[in-house]
């Protein structure tokens, strides 16, 4: 049991005919790219820009994405601001509580890879790549409300792209 | 009337069915990747402290006891209230006398202060001495 | 007494009161969301998002990178030999002599802040911030974008052509000079030394190439 | 309803059987419906959209149970297995037992017990014992205070609701369902809410009615959890409540029944106060008397009462767990009584 | 009311040594007190009645230069509107000064701070901690020669 | 066999028996507390189907009824005891409770 | 009261937390639902600023200066901004002194509106919450035009601001200053005079004067306590003795002096001065180059200063020393929400769970900034 | 066997065998839940036995009232991952002996009587006669009723006070 156990968890672009896409993954994937509960995290600056994003100018709500304050019950953690060393162990822990399947966003030049601290920053944690796998990467710092809904949007594509069904070669 | 119940027994049945049969069929698809962290309790992101045993309030108890003293004279009012257009004036002073000493009781509990939650003690912070005085 | 009815008259007016509030909001009010794949703001001039480099402009005059916070401009520059055009035309734009070629003008937009420092010290204006925002990667390597227009042969080339001349122009002088033998001209050129420090970033205090701009 | 079932079956137990399954389709579209109108309801209360992408916004909840039925459904590891899972068993079977009662018509009720409206008081308080087990068996410390505090709030607010369902009782002399909306028949005026059929006399009970009716939608916001009485499960104290560690269907289902009890007290205030499935207009215009226009009256004032839940919820701030009690305790329960005494006054006078 | 003035009030209570005037640096003339005898000064500077600092705006450690460290108060007066500057300097590898945090309870906070980011010991203060990076952290990372430690419970510190 | 008066009056005896048990071999004092409960229903069963079977008619219900009450009171106080046994000697094991006591 | 024997139990708040406003841990030590000791564990979004500014020229510790306070980074460029300048000896010209004190206020007012929202967030109410975004929303227009960026502007220089104005800008300041007041009322009756509200904050958290003084505090924390303090006026700096304006202060309206609620309306009355100064300022701007006074070379003399400014969560004050390089010696913040914070478990003591909340959405920290 | 014969050994099932769970389970809390289905149990034997003013009172009181307090009761004494949770029974074995011996004999007298099986009466209205007979014939216990439940309420309250 558990089909979506399957699930690859890592991008690859497919070659066209390659993969039998079935109506199930379809849906399946629809579903889940179009309700993406984001756990309500924030870090430091981007988180704002989170928030704004979420408020009525931009929002996240459109795309089906609410904020869950429980990891459990969330599918999307996105990752907005520095990761320090403190916090980093906090940040896996709250990842790994999360139900499969899940996804990461990285907003952010500090969580992409420790942005304007990586060079003198001592306890920045260079990238969040580095404790959690990271599906998309938004530059910006911070991005833009439009480039965090890009990346979602990326992302979706993403979760498209997935598939419950094994390669045919 | 039998019949009536009958039915709120499928209903009961019907409701369990479902719920059994949702949480079956989506055991099909999700995934399973338990892992010792995933598995553990939520709690912020930390690790937990201590038990996960509070120290609850005894008000929790006090209500739920109130409550119940009031539910029994709810059972004890609702048959009542059917009868009261036919029964008229004596039923309507039974229940005012049941009604008065319950009130009376009630009244007691609230005067007593039991009834309420525990309210914030805010301690307001002092310093050990006077050492400031010109804003004032 | 009083202060119970009291209460409950402001629970509920003031409850009243907001409730109107959210129903204006409700009926009368304009939504102002941005729809935002399929609508777009019209982002101001001065917005600062993706640089750019226009390689065409740049002189490799490493002002940027002095300028820069965070460091995540890297340049190695290779001294045009003469008679080498730097380019197609051999000048900027602005018709200024172009003596370096580019072979690598990296920004590595995973660290950049957006601070726009940059921008202002470089002479030639090529270096500016755009409107572009959308360019999230699935993998964070492609977030480091190369500006430079030598491809890596090219580059090769170059700088092998550079480092003959050098060595030709070293043995001129020696043989010019033979007598204050100290003075030697560098193999590379300056600003190639100035580009190590990401290679070592917590020996920040003398490999800071901005110190003393 | 039952008389169709009954010659299109015969009498014999798939009659039964079918009754409720209405309801649970009704259940099911109006949970789907619910959730995506109190988003969207919030989205324009906020100047926003609301999810408008997914099919254009309309397919939102159905992608949400979807994508939350592909969810790993996690035990934690220091739970109790055995009652972790049951709590959303029986937290739904309550939510559901109570639809039993509710008429949507003239026609169809899925059981018109004669003591139906003390049935569903009784019925609903079920969902306390699944609150408690679902906050207990989480092993949590948000969870367990979440459901102490969710059944210490249910639990209070049951008597004002009860003492509020006893006036109409007193009125109506009966407490069937079915015959409350039938004696509110024959137009506004003779809805509960203006005193019932009667003289002219009624309108002296009018402000009592009317308390009555305030104190009980009050108290059936804070039987549902919702704001501003939402403490058990409030974000920015507990985390999510007593269903922080459920994820999955599991959650689902708590949220499923959390929409589901929303409707229920509504359509029970809109029973008790304001004629149920009865048409304003009585039989003027007896068109809208036939049962499909009735269950549409009876949806219909049903979803009025759930968006001005909406409505509240997304308005107010919320109330502290001691000055909830407060308020239960110190201003509806004693207003109750006199309401009580008032009509029982009128009554036998 | 003016530095020196202050200097002087101090002076009729304190030993001289303990205190001295620094004009010369620009842009603020400063005090430099005896690590020893803080938290005596403080005491006075805060009760006195023609002072008054009752307001401690800013404790901050630094390095001062190879052999020491200093901690630099700036204190101010709600009452008299004046401010003051005063410091503390003390050798590198024996970095105490007595804390300040039972006058002023906002240093405790501060002098954490001090401790975590430069290692100087606050005698007597009530809970010494590191305040902002973990406990189990490496050295002090503010003085000029620290080296950053290499890894943190399993991650890489550096890029 | 059609279920008649004394199926009920089994099962009541059952639950009955079962009450028991847990009065006289628990030592958990809330354990002891819903034996009696348990009990109790027992005694309503009996009530009620002498009601229907036994010709008690509704009266039989009345007085079920204020079975219940009882049970209520007895439950609210002896829960209220049994905190307060709690309080006092941080256990609710009634041996423990004896010992302690002395 | 005694309770039930049994021991305390700790319930941890964050670092992930809806209403911890960030990456804060609070360990609570509970009786019951009362508190008993809060212990706010900081740090976790240490970002070693002042390791930075030591490897920095002067001019690049500016971007890092806006990432300590993001909500306000304007207020942060502005203090270090003159602190470096009064170390130069630097005269900024008219213009610019005016250019920056809008934006400031400017600035205050968005920070504010944030504060003011996620304080009403946490008490549950979240429609005000968006209402105070969509506003702010029209300040960062405003900053977005000036400066391109919606969050971090790096706008302030030493010696001037990195570019005029544009044409367009008084323009839509005005119209924002317009727009603006009647978005306070509504929010006011929405959420400050809403009875829940006022019962939720009223009494609670209340920081008497001469604690918050000796305990740092300041900015609206401690003019919420009712001292009559604000740098802007009581040690003016830049030209801020130009304008008239009042200071609000907290006058225990609803409860006692210093709760919750009177810190958050000392927020909410000094938006409205803010405006006050906008408006006077917004036309009489003096033209001139924002740039002449910028230093082609930023290199102090020898020296330190402690110059502290007046940002919207109080004072913060830079502590600079400069060793004749190019680069300071040592910088350090005095953040104000670090000292306001540190009062948390002095005022949140007896409080119940969900007063903590509210405490500390009055007390409007920005973690960046405590952590630095 | 008729439906009715059906839905009442599938209730004396789940009751006896719940009870059975109530007594011997190790852990309160399963000992709560499972009482929490033996009460439950015995409302459908109301219901059964045509009373069905009692079963609802049944499920409101005993459901929602006194398991909860019973819940609570366990809540604030015993700690939830506590060893002493898990009560363990004492002297099993005589007093299973013992109780088995009353409980048959019980049985045995039950059914070995001759009772007296009157014609069963029905009806289908039961909450109005109830109603009225509370008014009229039972008007004493009634009031007294509400005595009893004054002195549990003073005495209750009294007593956590106490416990506080
Ligand atoms: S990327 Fe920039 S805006 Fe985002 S957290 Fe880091 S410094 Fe702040
Ligand atoms: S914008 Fe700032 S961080 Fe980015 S490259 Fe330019 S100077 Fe460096
Ligand atoms: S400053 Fe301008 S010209 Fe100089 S290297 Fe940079 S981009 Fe090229």
């Amino acid at each position: 049991m558990g089909i979506l156990n399957k699930l690859d968890s890592k991008v690859e672009q497919f070659e066209s005919g390659n993969i039998i896409i079935t109506s199930a993954d379809k849906l399946l994937n629809w579903a889940r790219l179009s309700s993406m509960w984001q756990m309500s995290f924030g870090l430091a600056c981007c988180a704002i820009e989170m928030m704004a994003t979420a408020a009525s100018h931009y929002d996240l709500d459109r795309f089906g994405i609410i904020p869950r304050p429980s990891p459990r019950q969330s599918d999307v953690i996105i990752i907005s601001g520095t990761v320090t060393l403190k916090m980093a162990t906090r940040v896996k822990k709250l990842y790994d509580q999360m139900p499969d399947p899940k996804y990461v966003l990285s907003m952010g030049s500090c969580s992409n890879c420790g942005g304007p601290y990586w060079e003198h920053g001592y306890h920045v944690l260079k990238g969040v790549d580095r404790i959690i796998p990271v599906d998309v990467y938004i530059p910006g710092c911070p991005p833009r409300p439009e480039a965090l809904l890009e990346g979602l949007i990326h992302l979706q594509e993403k979760i498209r792209s997935q598939s419950i069904a094994k390669k045919v070669s | 009337m039998l019949s009536d119940f009958g039915q709120v027994l499928v209903f009961m049945i019907i409701a369990v069915a479902f719920v059994a049969f949702v949480l079956l069929a989506s055991k099909v698809f999700y995934p399973k990747r338990p892992s010792k962290e995933k598995l553990s309790t939520y709690e912020c992101g930390e690790n937990t402290i201590g038990e996960t045993w509070l120290k609850f309030n005894v008000r929790f108890y006090v209500v739920a006891l109130i409550f119940i003293v009031f539910d029994v004279e709810i059972v004890f009012l609702f048959p009542w209230a059917v009868v009261f257009r036919e029964m008229g004036m004596i039923a309507f002073v039974e229940m005012a006398i049941f009604l008065i000493i319950l009130i009376f009781g009630f009244i007691y509990v609230l005067a007593k202060g039991d009834l309420y939650w525990d309210k914030p003690k805010p301690v307001i912070p002092k310093l050990e001495r006077e050492i400031f005085n010109s804003q004032k | 007494m009083r202060k119970y009815f009291k209460n409950i008259y402001l629970g509920f007016s003031t409850i009243w009161i907001g409730m109107m509030i959210t129903l204006k909001h409700l009926l009368f009010y304009k939504n102002i969301t941005i729809q935002y794949p399929e609508q777009r703001l019209q982002l101001p001039e001065r917005e600062r998002n993706r640089l750019y480099v226009n390689i065409d402009d740049c002189i490799g005059c490493d002002q940027c990178v002095r300028a820069c916070p965070v460091n995540c401009i890297k340049i190695e520059t290779i001294k045009a030999v003469p008679g080498d055009k730097v380019g197609k035309t051999g000048e900027t734009s602005a018709g200024k002599k172009k003596a370096l070629f580019v072979p690598k003008f990296t920004i590595d937009f995973a660290k950049c802040c957006y601070c726009e420092l940059c921008v202002f010290p470089c002479p030639t204006v090529c270096i500016y911030m755009t409107d572009v925002f959308e360019f999230s990667e699935f993998q964070r390597n492609d977030l480091v974008y190369d500006f430079t227009d030598l491809t890596k042969e090219q580059a090769e080339e170059k700088r092998k052509k550079a480092e003959e001349w050098a060595l030709e122009m070293q043995k001129k002088k020696e043989a010019a000079a033979k007598k204050p033998p100290e003075k030697k001209v560098p193999l590379k050129p300056e600003t190639n030394d100035k580009n190590k420090s990401d290679e070592s970033p917590d020996s920040k205090s003398d490999d800071k190439p901005s110190k003393d701009s | 309803m039952e008389q169709f079932l009954i010659d299109t079956f015969g009498d014999n137990i798939l009659t039964y059987i079918i009754m409720p399954v209405p309801v649970l389709i009704f259940l099911s579209l109006f949970a789907l419906g619910a959730v995506l109108a109190e988003r969207k309801v919030s989205a324009y209360m906020q100047d926003r959209y609301g999810p408008n992408r997914v099919g254009k916004g309309i397919l939102q909840t159905l992608a949400d149970m979807i994508k939350l039925f592909q969810k790993e459904d996690i035990t934690p590891a220091k739970a109790d297995k055995l009652l972790y899972n049951l709590a959303p068993f029986i937290v739904f079977t309550a939510t559901f037992m109570g639809y039993a009662v509710i008429p949507f018509c003239s026609l169809y009720i899925g059981a018109d017990l004669n003591i139906g409206i003390f049935y569903f008081l009784a019925i609903t308080s079920l969902s306390i014992v699944g609150i408690l087990i679902a906050g207990w068996a989480s092993n949590n410390k948000y969870s367990l205070f979440g459901a102490m505090r969710a059944v210490a709030q249910i639990i209070s607010y049951e008597i004002p609701t009860a003492l509020a369902i006893l006036i109409v009782v007193m009125i109506a002399g009966t407490l069937s369902m079915q015959e409350i909306v039938e004696l509110q028949g024959g137009g506004i005026l003779n809805w509960f809410i203006f005193g019932g059929p009667g003289g002219a006399t009624k309108y002296i009970l009018l402000p009592f009615l009317f308390a009555a009716f305030m104190v009980l939608y009050i108290s059936t916001l804070a039987e549902t959890n919702r704001t501003p009485f939402d403490i058990p499960e409030a974000e920015s104290e507990l985390v999510a409540g007593f269903h922080t560690e459920y994820s999955g269907m599991k959650f689902a289902m708590f949220f499923f029944a959390e929409y589901g009890q929303m409707f229920a007290v509504s359509a029970i205030v809109a029973t008790l106060f304001l004629g149920g499935w009865q048409s304003p207009f009585g039989e003027l215009i007896p068109v809208l008397n036939t049962p499909v226009a009735q269950i549409i009256w009876f949806i219909l004032k049903g979803c009025i009462f759930v968006f001005v839940q909406m409505w509240l919820r997304w308005t107010l701030p919320r109330l502290r767990v001691d000055q909830l009690m407060i308020l239960c305790w110190k201003y509806l329960i004693p207003v109750s009584f006199i309401n009580l005494f008032a009509v029982g006054l009128y009554i036998v006078l | 009311m003016d530095i020196s003035e202050i200097l002087s009030i101090l002076n009729s209570v304190f030993e001289k040594e303990t205190i001295e005037l620094k004009t010369d640096i620009p842009v603020e003339p400063f005090l430099i007190i005896a690590p020893s005898k803080i938290n005596a000064i403080s005491l006075f500077l805060r009760d006195e009645e023609r002072l008054q600092f009752d307001f401690l705006s800013s404790l901050s450690g630094v390095d001062y230069d190879e052999e020491n460290l200093a901690v630099v108060y700036n204190l101010y007066s709600f009452v008299h509107k004046h401010k003051l500057m005063i410091k503390v300097i003390v050798p590198k590898n024996e970095p105490n000064v007595k804390t300040v945090s039972n006058i002023w309870t906002t240093t405790d906070w501060h002098e954490r701070e001090a401790y975590d980011l430069f290692g100087i010991v606050f005698e007597d203060h009530p809970d010494l901690r590191r305040i902002l990076l973990p406990d189990d952290w490496e050295g002090y990372p503010l003085r000029k020669d620290y080296k950053v430690q290499e890894f943190y419970k399993g991650m890489k510190v550096r890029y | 066999m059609e279920v008649g008066l004394n199926h009920f009056l089994i099962v009541s005896a059952l639950l009955f028996g079962i009450g028991l048990f847990a009065l006289v071999s628990r030592r958990n004092a809330i354990l002891v507390l819903m034996g009696i409960e348990l009990m109790l229903n027992a005694a309503n069963i009996n009530i009620i189907a002498f009601s229907r079977y036994g010709g008690l008619g509704v009266d039989g219900q009345v007085i079920s009824i204020f079975v219940i009450i009882l049970a209520v009171a007895e439950a609210a106080i002896a829960l209220a005891i049994v905190l307060n046994i709690y309080n006092n000697f941080s256990t609710i094991n009634i041996d423990e409770v004896r010992t302690l006591k002395e | 009261m005694a309770e039930l024997k049994t021991e305390e139990m700790i319930l941890n708040m964050g670092p992930q937390h809806p209403s911890t406003h960030g990456v804060l841990r609070l360990e609570l030590v509970m009786n019951g639902e009362i508190i008993e000791d809060v212990k706010p564990h900081i740090g976790y979004l240490h970002r070693c600023f002042e390791k930075h500014a030591e490897a920095m020229t002067y001019p690049q510790v500016i971007p890092y200066c806006d990432r300590m306070d993001y909500l306000a980074s304007i207020s942060n460029e502005f203090g270090y901004a003159i602190a470096v300048e009064k170390l130069m000896g630097i005269e900024v010209p008219e213009r610019v002194e005016y250019i920056r004190v809008i934006m400031a206020e400017l600035q205050r007012v968005a920070s504010h509106l944030v504060a003011i929202g996620t304080n009403g967030l946490d008490i549950g109410a979240f429609t005000p919450f968006l209402y105070c975004f969509i506003d702010r929303e029209r300040i960062l227009e405003i900053f977005e035009i000036t400066c391109g960026a919606r969050l971090l502007y790096n706008y302030i220089w030493i010696g001037g601001v990195s570019r005029d104005i544009p044409e367009d800008f008084q323009k839509k300041v005005k119209d924002f200053v317009k727009y603006f007041r009647p978005r306070i009322k509504d929010l006011n009756n929405l959420l400050s005079y809403n009875k829940i509200f006022i019962d939720r904050t009223a009494n609670i958290g209340v920081l008497p004067p001469d604690v918050a003084i000796n305990a740092g505090a300041s900015g609206p924390t401690l003019r919420g306590s009712g001292v009559k303090f604000d740098l802007r006026k009581d040690d003016p700096y830049s030209i801020y003795d130009k304008f008239d304006y009042d200071i609000p202060v907290g006058e225990g309206e609803k409860g006692t002096v210093g709760d919750c609620w009177d810190r958050y309306m000392v927020r909410v009355y000094e938006m409205e001065e803010s405006l006050k100064i906008i408006e006077q300022a917004i036309d009489n701007i003096p033209e001139g180059d924002v740039l002449s006074a910028v230093p082609k070379r930023v290199r102090p003399q020898e020296g330190e200063i402690y110059f502290r400014t007046e940002t919207p969560r109080g004072e913060l004050g830079y502590y600079i020393i400069s060793d004749g390089t190019v680069n300071p010696k040592r910088v350090k913040a005095r953040s104000p929400a670090f000292c306001n914070l540190s009062l948390i478990s002095q005022i949140s003591q007896g409080a119940m769970i969900a007063d903590i909340v509210a405490i500390i959405g009055s007390l409007d920290i920005v973690l960046g900034e405590i952590d630095r | 066997m008729s439906l009715y014969d059906g839905i009442f050994y599938a209730f004396a099932i789940i009751t006896v065998v719940s009870a059975f769970i109530v007594v011997l389970s190790k852990n309160i809390i399963y000992s709560a839940v499972s009482l929490f289905i033996t009460l439950f149990g015995v409302a459908g034997f109301f219901v059964l036995l045509h009373a069905d003013f009692i079963a609802v009172t049944q499920i409101m009181i005993y459901i929602g009232g006194i398991l909860v307090l019973l819940i609570f009761g366990v809540m604030l004494t015993t700690k939830i991952t506590d060893v002493k949770l898990k009560t363990k029974n004492i002297n099993a074995l005589t007093s299973a002996i013992f109780v088995i011996g009353i409980t048959a004999v019980l049985i045995f007298i039950m059914l070995t009587t001759n009772w007296k099986v009157a014609e069963v009466v029905k009806y289908d209205e039961t909450i109005d006669k109830i109603g009225v007979l509370l008014l009229t014939d039972y008007l004493l216990p009634f009031e007294i009723a509400s005595i009893i439940l004054l002195i549990a309420l003073i005495g209750a309250a009294m007593y956590a006070r106490k416990s506080k």
